[in-house]
């Protein structure tokens, strides 16, 4: 047990899978010598060598391609992709084949294959650096997606994202990756997907968060009997937790970064609708980014939902 | 040294077999007259199939249907080449390819029918389903013949697509990425000459598919499609070559349609009849036909022989697949992740899909 | 006035356009000589000749992002796109391009594009020949959606999407093409982006569909008292038309054909529990494809929802 | 015709003025004493924007950069060779190029602060914003050079990108179409050997980009990318070629990347010193004063002129830089579309951004 960020817990999985199994190999620009530019490979290049920890060539269309016919061969490939406003190049490898050789194929080809991105506002690079496009992946079947939300789950769930028989989106948070630290047992051990955790028991209303926004959530919460889940995977994502929270606490926020038209928190919003509308008492109110692309720097900290926003959105909820 | 010369290239063309059947012996591989006839029944077998297709879809036994006609020497004489171990990721229009490789028959019916069992290759048969978006298998014949080199087997992929798919960006990336890694990969390129209405001349401005291995500093060649005798031998040498850690080929197969683009098409719209007149007497069996018979091994009756057994084989595959229980709905779930979804199970009952 | 498929209204409004604007052309694989796979630009080529109707390789990432040069430049391209499952390749240059090269520029460059593309269950073509992923689009500020679902509204629609000077995809339902017929005024008009048109007025329960589906809904209606709303611009798409009739109504049913999860019909449903729950009698129902990759031919009546499951929604809603 | 050539090709490579300043007169192009003081000018004041950047970067007064030292030579060589009407395509590294096109300092120091008005391109300045994402502008620069083709209008567009976007589908398909259309558009590629921690060498098997060309139908040659005679000579006669109706041309200029990557990367992770070394003696500045003293065009208080001039300008654009208003949040939702739409004029309200 040591204390570590999400960058270490990212990395120690990756080590503690290529160690247990010898047909999981990374892949990505910069993730060898360099260490990625997060710096989430480093060591491995030098632990694993380049055949498991192999730098590619600018092509993103060609690295996950490619990596849908090594899992499909059989190898494990764990791909990084830069930043996650890189991958829109890869979506037609996504959404074409790996959501669906299974299908396409009656189960005769699998693709247990993990692309890892940093997602979301954080480290104030030029544009492409900061989107949370995850309800892209989520609309499409075949496709896990998973969030962590601390370098606790990020272990945990990437070791079981490389585990599973099915293609995983695993993105993190760039702007938790070294700000928050904490307890990680030491080996291995997962967490499940498609289960969500409640991050703190509450009764007046129920929030739903992941990733950087739990946190921001969570500090909102100050003052307020919340229940607050911690959705960590979002595809396909624990209904069964949400509704039950929303069946107790009958008032219900989804927080999220990426724009409200679509984002996520629609699902949400809409999964409570659907069934739990007999308990609600008042609006389902989702606090996400506004109509509008991503911003440079200088205008993202008004883009990205803060404290004071989810707050008043905690206050409005609470009029009802 | 102002204007230098950095590099010279050279686009090499193999024919063995020319339009009268007669063989080149400065090319003409060893091979042996079982290989020979197998070629000539193979074709025999897939044209059969072929033909077949072409009128359960007018029929409305099968739906949407991609001919391969004109284009068996590049199918079959590539397959021919594909040892056991090896992996094959085709485009739509490889039935010819699959039915060479020993695919069932009946499962490609049931594919043309829209139903994804027929895209299930049989165990021990590594063919990934055909790739309706075109071009966009190439990756993953990179990628499976870099896990074979992960491996350290002496195995290959083959990926198979059109001029057409030389076009987009899946293709450059393959390409450049096994040259990188220098993968056991094979790009088998069949240039039947149209995209749907687009000529080959409009495809690209390059003279030549073959020429694009130049930008990725591969292996690349071209031969005549038409001749299977020298698919299959481009194809062999290609695969060997990959075998033995030289990397990665793209061959150019000139070859033609000589159908519509799929039985949705009206060729004659865009394409005039002489050109296609003019291929008519280009296609493969015509040459084989007379090369083998110069070498004492076809006779009238042993093509007919052929033929009956190619057409009894079919009408067997086409009994068995219109014999096959329709497919479940609750199928989509069942292929759709390894386990079902919370919402799948409540959507089964939902929908009354449980059986 | 004459009437007409929709195949020959989209047809004329592209004619209509050309001839009204020297800058309108026409780009796409086989829409030349061809007249395209659907024969939607039949006699264009001959029209307007090679330079304006322009045949092109397959290559959709080239197709789009050279139509967003075009675009920026000041042509207007409308592009076609063979069958909306082969987008996906295009997908990066729509979204970190055309969406935001008008953001980006802060209004130095627009990009007044259009991508058209059949879509939908509806020819019983082999796999991608059928997506509906319409929402993929919906999530990405910068970009319209449209999706006509009758001949008038084709051509009234198809006219403004060319005149936007925004980018827009202008999806056409496949199955529709040519199996409904209906008078088109001769000559040109348009029909504004962004609004919604009631089909069809009630006051039991709201039904929002578009495309294939509002036919659908629409007969599964006999008998009730609905009203449907044809919601045709899907982004922005017209909230108020939609909680107007919500708060009229009561109730909600959302009919599409793409996978429910994050489906459009989630947005809808999350604007009715965030701005209207307290008009809301029951819950809102999403009566969508299951969660799975679209089938081929065999399996894809099931997959779409059919006139007996929207039926069992109404009267699950009336219940209410 | 067994085994035939389909075709040759070679590759070739321009160098006018070598690393001790002598220029080549079989191939110097007659140019003004004027130009070529401009290109040294230029090339000051660019090299003095990047110095003031990276400390600007240090003391945090703008964001992430990423310096082009090393390359001003391919940077302001090309960027003096395009006309006014011409349109320019960049990538992330192309400051230098903007400098010498005249595009406002403080603009680029804004944009490297995060601030998307940096990108507002001055009306006449027919710049796009930078492309971030690597490789996908050069479809833009396709259909620009489409679009000025289909008016009729002698212009031309060019393309900027590095080695690494070489390897993405939209260069190839860009490039494809390019020669297809026969389109007015220059692609222009500064190899600076690295892209981040990744080789060249291992960016693609091929030996040069320029042999990229080959593939494509289209003209294609390599340069001496830290000659700034060669790259202006170079650009010239393709942008001339394109006006003139004779097709795209990809450029490979040979140069290095002498700085980190951008302001984030720490380079001698990967990469050995002593291979930065021998390429600093080589940069574009030294041989271009020699060859300009041995024409009496360059003194020592000529450069200290030029010196002191691009330092007063840098400083004077950068005060203006730092004196300009904060965006506004609400130019987030001014220019999503035209119009506001009906959620951003709630959220406006919501989020307290009215103006
Ligand atoms: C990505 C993509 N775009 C468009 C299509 C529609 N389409 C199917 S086949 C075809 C032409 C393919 O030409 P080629 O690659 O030469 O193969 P061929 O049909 O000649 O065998 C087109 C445009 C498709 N299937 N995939
Ligand atoms: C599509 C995409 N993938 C990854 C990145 C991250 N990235 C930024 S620059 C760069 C290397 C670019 O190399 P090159 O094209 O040679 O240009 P250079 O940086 O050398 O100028 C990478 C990988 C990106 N910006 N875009
Ligand atoms: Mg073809
Ligand atoms: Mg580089």
């Amino acid at each position: 047990m040591g204390k570590m960020n999400i960058v270490q817990a990212v990395q120690e999985a990756l080590r503690l899978e290529m160690e247990r199994d010898g047909d999981v190999v990374v892949l990505g620009e910069d993730v060898g010598r360099d260490g990625g530019v997060f710096r989430v490979t480093e060591g491995l290049f030098e632990r694993f060598g380049p055949e498991r920890v192999i730098d590619t060539p600018l092509s993103e269309i060609g690295i996950v391609g490619a990596a849908v016919g090594m899992a499909a061969y059989g190898i494990k490939p764990v791909v990084e992709i830069q930043f996650m406003g890189f991958i829109y190049a890869g979506l037609e490898q996504i959404f074409s084949h790996a959501s669906r050789i299974r299908s396409r194929s009656r189960g005769r080809f699998t693709c247990p294959l993990v692309v890892r991105a940093p997602y979301g506002i954080g480290i104030k690079a030029p544009e492409l650096h900061s989107e949370s496009s995850e309800a892209f992946f989520c609309h499409m079947p075949g496709v896990k997606v998973v969030v962590p939300s601390t370098p606790y789950n990020a272990k945990g769930l990437l070791t079981s994202a490389i585990r599973d028989p099915n293609p995983v989106v695993f993105l993190e948070p760039a702007r938790l990756y070294r700000s928050i630290k904490g307890e990680v047992p030491d080996g291995e051990y997962s967490i499940p997907l498609g289960k969500a955790s409640v991050y703190q028991e509450g009764v007046d209303f129920t929030v739903v968060a992941w990733g950087t926004m739990l946190h921001r959530a969570a500090d909102a919460a100050e003052g307020f009997d919340c229940e607050i889940i911690d959705l960590m995977t979002l595809k396909p994502f624990d209904e069964e937790t949400v509704l039950g929270s929303v069946k107790k606490t009958g008032r219900l926020v989804v927080v999220h970064e990426a724009t409200m038209n679509l984002g996520l928190g629609a699902e949400v919003a809409a999964l409570a609708a659907g069934e739990a509308i007999e308990y609600l008492k008042g609006p389902v109110i989702r606090v996400a980014g506004p109509e509008a692309v991503v911003p440079m720097a200088r205008l993202e900290d008004d883009y990205m939902p803060g404290v004071e926003r989810i707050k008043r959105a905690y206050e409005k909820v609470m009029r009802y | 040294m102002p204007i230098d010369t950095l590099d010279r290239f050279e686009v090499k063309y193999l024919r063995i077999i020319d339009e009268n059947g007669t063989a080149d012996p400065s090319v003409m591989p060893p091979l042996p007259d079982a290989l020979l006839k197998n070629i000539f029944e193979k074709i025999v077998l897939a044209r059969t199939f072929n033909q077949r297709a072409m009128s359960l879809q007018r029929e409305g036994r099968i739906g949407t249907y991609a001919s391969f006609y004109g284009q068996e020497a590049a199918q079959v004489g590539s397959a021919l080449a594909i040892a056991e171990g090896d992996w094959v990721f085709p485009s739509f229009r490889e039935s010819g390819v699959l039915i060479a490789l020993g695919y069932p028959m009946r499962r490609l019916y049931s594919y043309w029918a829209g139903d994804e069992r027929g895209m299930q290759a049989p165990p021990g048969l590594n063919v990934f389903p055909m790739s309706v978006p075109v071009g966009t298998q190439a990756p993953h014949g990179m990628g499976a013949a870099w896990a074979m080199k992960y491996r350290k087997e002496k195995k290959a992929s083959i990926t198979y697509f059109g001029d057409g798919g030389s076009s987009r960006g899946d293709f450059h990336e393959a390409l450049n990425l096994a040259g990188v890694f220098k993968v056991p990969a094979i790009f088998f390129c069949q240039n039947n000459q149209w995209a749907i209405s687009m000529p080959r001349q409009r495809q690209t401005a390059a003279k030549t598919i073959a020429q694009k291995a130049i930008g990725y500093g591969i292996e690349g060649m071209a031969v005549d499609g038409n001749d299977a005798v020298a698919v299959y031998k481009a194809t062999t040498d290609a695969l060997d070559r990959a075998k033995r850690g030289e990397g990665p080929t793209l061959i150019e197969a000139f070859t033609y349609r000589l159908d519509d683009h799929t039985t949705s098409d009206e060729a004659s719209r865009y394409r005039p009849k002489e050109e296609v007149e003019a291929w008519r007497v280009k296609e493969p069996l015509i040459r084989l036909r007379l090369f083998m018979e110069k070498k004492g091994l076809w006779t009238r009756e042993y093509e007919e022989g052929v033929g009956k057994a190619a057409l009894d084989a079919v009408d067997r595959e086409i009994e068995a697949y219109e014999g096959m229980a329709a497919p479940e709905p609750s199928d989509m779930f069942r292929y759709t992740y390894d386990e079902l979804t919370a919402r799948q199970k409540r959507e089964l009952k939902e929908f009354g899909w449980e059986r």
